[in-house]
């Protein structure tokens, strides 16, 4: 069966590949453009591991065609950091000791990043329910909390002249 | 777990889709949000030829009001039925319950449409739909066809939807003033199927019952209406008693299959549960 | 030099050694997306592996067809037992003495055991050549309850051991018995119980759950035809062993051997075996010349790769009428499923289960447990604990709490009656364990203080007057004592090798260091603490010490991270290695400064003229010399090795308290509040023991609250995807209080125990004491796990307590 | 996993007629959704296969068909089905199927089936929320498709001694298929599970159950 093309801007990049049309965008990011960040953790969409930001909105990428993206904006977490400079969320995690092995912290940065831009200033139950989709083993979750609180507070400040 | 191969089509409207789907026969399968069909097709039960994704067909999408009913575009996914002002306002039910299925990022990919067509008892909005009394709109070859949510589920994966057909929209009269209503699911975790749900619609007057609508999840083959928890209820005073009347006739119709969720025992008695706790909450919403 | 002097203490501050709460020295890599895990290595040429599983749980072989496979344009081998024959690989070693089928030698074992493997251009073209594999089988009786298998008749589940009535660990009784093992003094335990005024005996099932870590298990292996050398990327938790076991099985030299486990994403114990897998990845690598990956997904993860626990368990205590314990008995029948392939030391095949007198001064005791195969994937690695611990604590802490229930006491009180006192430390118990040190009374008192245990039950004896009550309440209490840091070589090795660790330590001429161990992090954040050890014994600031693991070519020999060992062996080789630097390091400043050894302090970061605070060389001016000019007839150079024996194993302690509330409808258990109190010893880095107590909770919780791996009559594994097997969101989890008491270990150099499986190990009777507690007026006492739900609300109707 | 059914469905076709379809095994194969006999390879022994649909989920399977117990007085017929798919999962099925006239009125009967379905593989470790619907599912569109087919057959001389007699006579002593004419015009029945008649034909058994019909 055929390849077909896709076009996709991946973090501020335009990626056109021929793939199979059964590609999964999880292999296509990890594989055809070497984006190992979002990792494979279940293949049936209860991880989150994988979690990337189509069109501002965060999906599962296991469970997610390469061909549906045709035409899509794709931020996966190699694009989140700006010249250098860590986003809020990834300067959160690092300071509240938000990951342990690290394997879920990419799908979890990505789900922060645009839960809190769905909710800037969430209560922790809030962020419990927005995070929900995202397992990790190793934390208990207590610090990503912290973590996710810590980068709401900072985008909320005003940014510096 | 890797997909077989298809071949991959996207019609950019239904009428596009129709052919398509007359065209390729049975071995073709729509795809909306994918979140049961990829999953089935990694595991290899489901091996389609063709896969026609109607994500990107603009006209399935959207929540609008045409009079007083609501109309919902079938791809519309589940958080914008969560942020819709339009069902806050007219179906808050639709907004509270879709808060209960999957997790947030399933639900940005997750269709109302999908979730029906689907034909799982598992999924919420069958019973939903029963309850807010919605009729669905159906596109085939012929044309369009509307019908009712009740009924229109015959068992697990069949519904009336045929296999040439696209559901296109969700028709939802708008809720009358007053109205209660509740969407109560016992699960195991996020992002879980029902060990048992039910979706209360409910109106009051007076302190007797005017209007009830009753519909169970994951309980039986198919979503079910409770007719006899129902008449349980109506033109009846809401108390303690025939809330309990309603949970027993409710009981009465569970047949679920037995799974890791529980046995037959405990998904029917956790069903008249949800019913109480349903018709409860329901009830304290009615004006 | 006119720089502001600086304080003692700002130095000491500026190190970030131990005791700070430093920010994790590996975390920029990981937020960024730049972990680098097995599946992200890519190497030129690589194929990828994928493997045939048998859908039924036994069964014969009768025909494989590859020719479909092989028909597929993409495909460039299928192999099977047959193919391995040759080699003599289709069957292996296993860490517990027993050998296992590598790809199933004509005959299947359980349900997704491997069949066949097909290699493949890509995971994609692998995937379909899996499904075209056509396999027919002639179905087998099924044998899963390891009380049926043990019975006279029951199918042979090992065929290939017929005759074989020796087995690793003594005699067989039974065509499907693997091995008795016993520990204690039977007859005085007899005895204890013949004399008791008060005995108590309950059963119990642990269920066999998983680890399930979120990366799966997988290899990438590259052998090179030319050179004749192996590279093997393993997701290992023990990488040397591995290499050994390679080399072993394969012939290839070790030095011609490398493993190397790069970042991985969790073990908790899933990751210490050696599978079929990595062994089928690295001969098809051979065959094909060309790097092979192999990658599991989560449903061949949860199937095959090692299960835990698994333990039917009968518990009996003895006791004088006021609630003083005088006997414990204990028999367990351990379901090992078709291959003994339990990671134990070699001469503990129940691991550390006789740490079953748990934190009381129990006179007399004996443990008897039975390992017997089913037809079930093999496994019984210890899942975030030491070995069979957590099976152990779960058995003693649930009989104190039966006997406190049938005389009528308080949890607590019976507790504390029993305790190892402060003073009677170091002690030996009934199983002949030299417990280091402890002071449980202390840290018993401040955990029911700060949760004011009073009130709670209070509370609760309310709630039980109160008929319409929605809710039971439970409490749950537990004081358990661990044993880990394994251990002494002369009593603890695996296939033969001692449980030693290591650490090499090298000082650079500018005064930064690179220091490699024989462990491996997998989360525990080694690359932070490690730095923090060095960084205060050597007065290097732990930002500029470098640490590598994982690679066998650079890093020493080790056995790895498993069992809370990284702390109590490699933490201790570690200071070790330091001090060996710091006493060459003494001799060059002692030159340096033209004095004598003896006339130096150490403070900080620099050697001291006693008496002159003006007069100091600091370790970086002493590296430079090293490098620069050494004292006559010293050997340049600033660095050490240390390979460190373990004198004894560590006892690291905790106290946690559960309070429940169970919906008496529903049957759904919340917990309410969740208070632990753990004593590690020694604390290096609280941040990261807080969050490493934080996940042992968790994890306790989901397999208290939730996990188990039910099998169907047929031997169907169900619920092996996340959609059934309990992982708990962020929605589930519950809040955790978390406090300590440092009792330093006399014997570890740095008084450090060891922390990361405590939680887990005690966390999860406590779950059990408060869902029992919560039925206890009701003349519950037991519930066996996981307490979902459907169980607890069958409770609720059995008793009549449910709404 | 183990699915056990025990279900009686009122045909009205009469006990006769019913047990001369049972007794032609491709024939009755031929009611069953997705199933067809490939090949007869003894007296009581067939081979053939099976293909499931259930909503995108499709199943196939090929395999054996034995008759282990045929008897004409009883109007008994016990079937075992066996097969696997191409990776090695695996079902069998044991089916004792009565007939019982209706006393009450001679043109109907009564069709009672017992089975016991095991199923191995993935379908029962992913499939398993699914085997009870699933198989009711089977049942009732077999059912109805016998019924129709039936109902073709043309009326047989006499009555129900006339139908015994033309039938096999012990167990399986007789090939099975000289005893049963070919039905007189094919008859339209679903090769594939039908949404509206299973809803139907659960509804019925469903309603049965609420009066205890069901095991």
């Amino acid at each position: 069966m055929s390849k077909k093309l896709v076009t996709m801007s991946v973090n501020g990049k335009k990626e056109e590949k021929a793939v199979e049309p059964r590609t999964l965008l999880i292999h296509f990011l990890r594989e055809e453009l070497n984006l190992t960040g979002a990792h494979i953790g279940c293949e049936t969409s209860h991880c989150g591991a994988c979690t990337v930001d189509i069109d501002g909105r965060s999906v599962k990428a296991c469970t997610h065609l390469a061909v549906q993206c045709e035409g899509s904006e794709v931020l996966t977490v190699e694009g989140l950091a700006n010249k250098g400079v860590l986003h809020a969320v990834q300067e959160g995690f690092y300071k509240e000791h938000g990951l342990q092995c690290g394997f879920c912290t990419p799908g979890m940065l990505m789900r922060a990043y645009r839960f809190l831009q769905e909710n800037p200033n969430p209560s922790e139950d809030e962020i419990r329910h927005g995070m929900s989709g995202n397992l990790c083993r190793c934390t208990g979750y207590q610090n990503i909390v912290k973590a996710v609180q810590y980068a709401a507070k900072k985008l909320q400040e005003p940014v510096a002249a | 777990m890797i997909p077989p191969r298809f071949e991959y089509h996207a019609p950019k409207t239904v009428g596009e889709a129709v052919a398509l789907l007359g065209q390729l026969g049975p071995d073709a399968k729509l795809l909306a949000g994918g979140h049961s069909l990829l999953p089935m097709m990694k595991l290899r039960f489901a091996q389609p030829e063709h896969l026609i994704d109607i994500n990107r067909i603009p006209e399935l999408r959207g929540i609008r009001e045409e009079g007083n009913t609501v109309v919902i575009g079938a791809m519309t996914v589940e958080n914008d039925l969560i942020s819709s002002p339009i069902l806050q306002a007219k179906v808050p039910l639709l907004c509270e319950a879709a808060k209960l299925i999957a997790d947030p990022q399933v639900r940005n990919r997750g269709t109302i449409g999908g979730d029906i067509a689907h034909g799982d008892p598992g999924n919420d909005h069958p019973a939903l739909s029963i309850a807010i009394e919605a009729s669905f709109v159906l596109e085939g070859p012929k044309g369009r066809r509307t019908v009712a949510a009740d009924g229109f589920f015959l068992g697990t994966y069949m519904t009336l939807l045929e296999e040439n057909e696209v559901m296109c929209e969700i028709r939802v009269p708008a809720f009358a003033p007053g109205t209660g209503s509740a969407y109560e699911k016992l699960k195991r975790k996020t992002g879980d199927w029902a060990t048992a749900g039910c979706a209360v619609v409910i109106r009051k007057s007076g302190d007797q019952v005017s209007h009830v609508r009753i519909a169970l999840t994951n309980v039986a083959p198919t979503a079910l209406r409770a007719e006899a928890a129902e008449a349980a209820l109506l033109g009846k005073p809401f108390n303690a008693a025939n809330v309990q009347a309603a949970a027993a006739a409710a009981i009465a119709i569970c047949d679920p299959a037995e799974d890791l969720r529980g046995d037959v025992e405990y998904k029917t008695a956790m069903s008249g549960e949800m019913v109480k706790r349903a018709l409860n909450k329901a009830w304290s919403q009615c004006g | 030099m006119n720089a502001p002097v600086q304080t003692a203490e700002a130095r000491e501050l500026a190190l970030a050694g131990m005791g700070a709460s430093r920010l994790r020295k590996e975390d920029a890599r990981f937020i960024q997306g730049k972990g680098n895990y097995v599946d992200d290595i890519k190497m030129p040429g690589m194929l990828h592996m994928d493997i045939v599983r048998s859908p039924i749980a036994h069964g014969r072989i009768l025909k494989i067809n590859k020719e479909a496979a092989l028909a597929i344009p993409g495909v460039h081998a299928v192999l099977t037992a047959e193919d391995l024959k040759p080699l003599k690989l289709h069957w292996m070693p296993t860490l517990a003495g027993d050998v296992a089928a590598v790809l199933a030698d004509g005959k299947v074992h359980f349900q997704m055991q491997e069949v066949a493997i097909v290699i493949a251009d890509d995971r994609y073209i692998a995937a379909d050549a899996v499904e075209a594999v056509e396999i027919e089988y002639e179905e087998l009786p099924v044998v899963l309850d390891p009380y049926a298998a043990l019975q006279p008749g029951a199918p042979v589940i090992r065929e290939d051991l017929a005759g074989k009535t020796e087995g690793a660990h003594g005699k067989r009784e039974h065509h499907n018995h693997i091995f008795t093992w016993d520990a204690g003094d039977k007859a005085a335990a007899d005895a204890a119980f013949d004399k008791a005024e008060v005995t108590v005996s309950q059963h119990m099932y642990y269920p066999r759950v998983h680890p399930c870590p979120l990366e799966t298990c997988g290899c990438v292996a590259s052998f090179d035809p030319v050179r004749g050398d192996l590279t093997t990327y393993i997701t290992s938790q023990a990488p040397h062993v591995v290499r050994t076991v390679v080399s072993m099985l394969s012939g290839i030299p070790e030095s011609k051997v490398r493993i190397v486990s790069p970042d991985i994403g969790g073990g908790f114990g899933n990751k210490v075996g050696i599978y079929p897998g990595y062994v089928c990845a690295i001969v098809a690598s051979i065959v094909l010349g060309r790097p092979v990956k192999w990658v599991e997904d989560r449903i061949e993860n949860i199937s095959s790769t090692a299960f835990a626990r698994d333990y039917h368990m009968d518990g009996e205590l003895a006791a004088t009428a006021d609630g003083k314990i005088t006997g414990l008995r204990v028999n367990v029948v351990a379901d090992h499923g078709a291959f003994d392939a339990c990671a134990d030391p070699t001469k503990f095949p129940a691991g550390m289960f006789h740490i079953v007198s748990g934190s009381y001064d129990i006179p007399a005791a004996h443990a008897s447990v039975k390992g017997v195969y089913t037809n079930k994937a093999p496994g019984g690695v210890s899942y975030r604990c030491s070995f069979r611990v957590t099976e152990a604590v779960y058995l003693i802490e649930r009989m104190v709490d039966v006997l406190a229930q049938k005389l009528n006491m308080d949890k607590a009180e019976i507790r504390a009656k029993n305790f190892i006192k402060k003073e009677q430390f170091p002690y030996r118990s009934a199983f002949g364990f030299d417990f280091d040190s402890g002071d449980y009374q202390t840290a018993l008192d401040k955990v029911l203080d700060a949760v004011d245990y009073k009130g709670l039950r209070a509370e609760q004896a309310a709630k039980r007057a109160d008929p319409n009550s929605p809710t039971l309440m439970g409490i749950g209490l537990v004081t358990f004592t661990e044993v880990v840091g394994a251990g002494p070589s002369k009593i603890c090795d695996i296939l033969g090798v001692g449980m030693f660790d290591s650490c090499e330590i090298r000082i650079h001429p500018t005064g930064s260091a690179i220091a490699r161990m024989g462990t491996i992090t997998q989360g525990q954040g080694h690359q932070t603490t490690y730095a923090q050890i060095i960084a205060t014994e050597l007065g290097i600031p732990s930002e500029v010490i470098q640490v590598e693991e994982g690679d066998t070519s650079t890093a020493p020999y080790g056995l790895g991270t498993y069992g809370s060992r990284s702390t109590p062996v490699a933490g201790a080789a570690i200071a070790l290695a330091a001090r060996k630097i710091h006493a060459k390091a003494r001799k060059i400043a002692a030159h340096m400064l033209e004095v004598n050894e003896n006339d130096l302090d150490w403070e900080v970061d620099r050697f001291k003229v006693k008496g002159d605070d003006s007069k100091y060389k600091t370790m970086a001016d002493v590296a430079w010399q090293a490098y620069h000019q050494p004292p006559e007839g010293m050997e340049p150079g600033l660095e050490a090795v240390h390979y460190y024996d373990p004198p004894n194993f560590t006892f690291p302690f905790g106290i946690y308290l559960c309070v429940v509330d169970i919906d008496r409808a529903t049957g759904e258990t919340k917990v309410r509040r969740f208070y632990a109190l753990d004593d590690c010893g020694t604390r290096i880095n609280p941040m990261i023991i807080e969050g490493q107590i934080h996940g042992g909770l968790t994890e306790g919780f989901a397999v208290a609250m939730g996990q188990q791996m039910p099998f169907d009559a047929q031997g169907n594994l169900l619920g092996n995807t996340l959609m059934d097997y309990f992982l708990p969101t962020f929605v589930e989890t519950p809040h955790w209080e978390t406090d300590h008491t440092v009792t330093p270990s006399p014997h570890h150099p740095l008084g450090a125990k060891g922390v990361a499986e405590s939680p887990h190990v005690g966390s999860i009777p406590t779950f059990t004491s408060a869902v029992v507690d919560a039925f206890s007026h009701l003349g519950v006492t037991h519930l066996d796990m996981p307490h979902n739900a459907f169980r607890t609300w069958k409770a609720l109707r059995e008793h009549g307590a449910a709404l | 996993m183990e699915v056990k059914l025990d279900k009686q469905y009122p045909l009205d076709v009469d006990a006769a007629r019913a047990w001369a379809l049972l007794t032609d095994l491709k024939a009755v194969a031929g009611c069953m959704p997705g199933a067809e006999i490939t090949e007869q390879i003894s007296e009581t022994s067939y081979k053939g296969g099976v293909k499931v649909k259930v909503g995108p989920a499709v199943a196939q399977f090929g395999g054996t068909v034995d008759v282990i117990e045929a008897v004409a007085d009883e109007r008994k017929m016990v079937l075992r089905g066996k097969g696997a798919d191409k990776g090695g999962s695996s079902a069998s099925m044991d089916l004792t199927a009565i007939i019982t006239a209706d006393p009450t009125n001679p043109a109907h009967c009564v069709l009672n089936g017992q089975a016991a379905v095991i199923v191995n593989g993935k379908f029962a470790q992913f499939g398993g929320r699914m085997m009870v619907q699933v198989s009711d599912m089977l049942l009732a569109q077999f059912v109805e498709n016998f019924r129709q087919t039936a109902l073709t057959l043309p009326v047989l001389a006499g009555s129900a001694q006339a139908g015994a007699a033309a039938s096999v006579s012990s167990a399986a002593s007789t090939s099975s298929t000289a005893a049963a004419p070919a039905p007189a015009i094919a008859p339209v029945v679903a090769r594939e599970i039908n949404g509206l008649a299973i809803f139907w034909a659960l509804l019925k058994s469903w309603v049965g159950s609420l009066f205890g019909k069901r095991a």
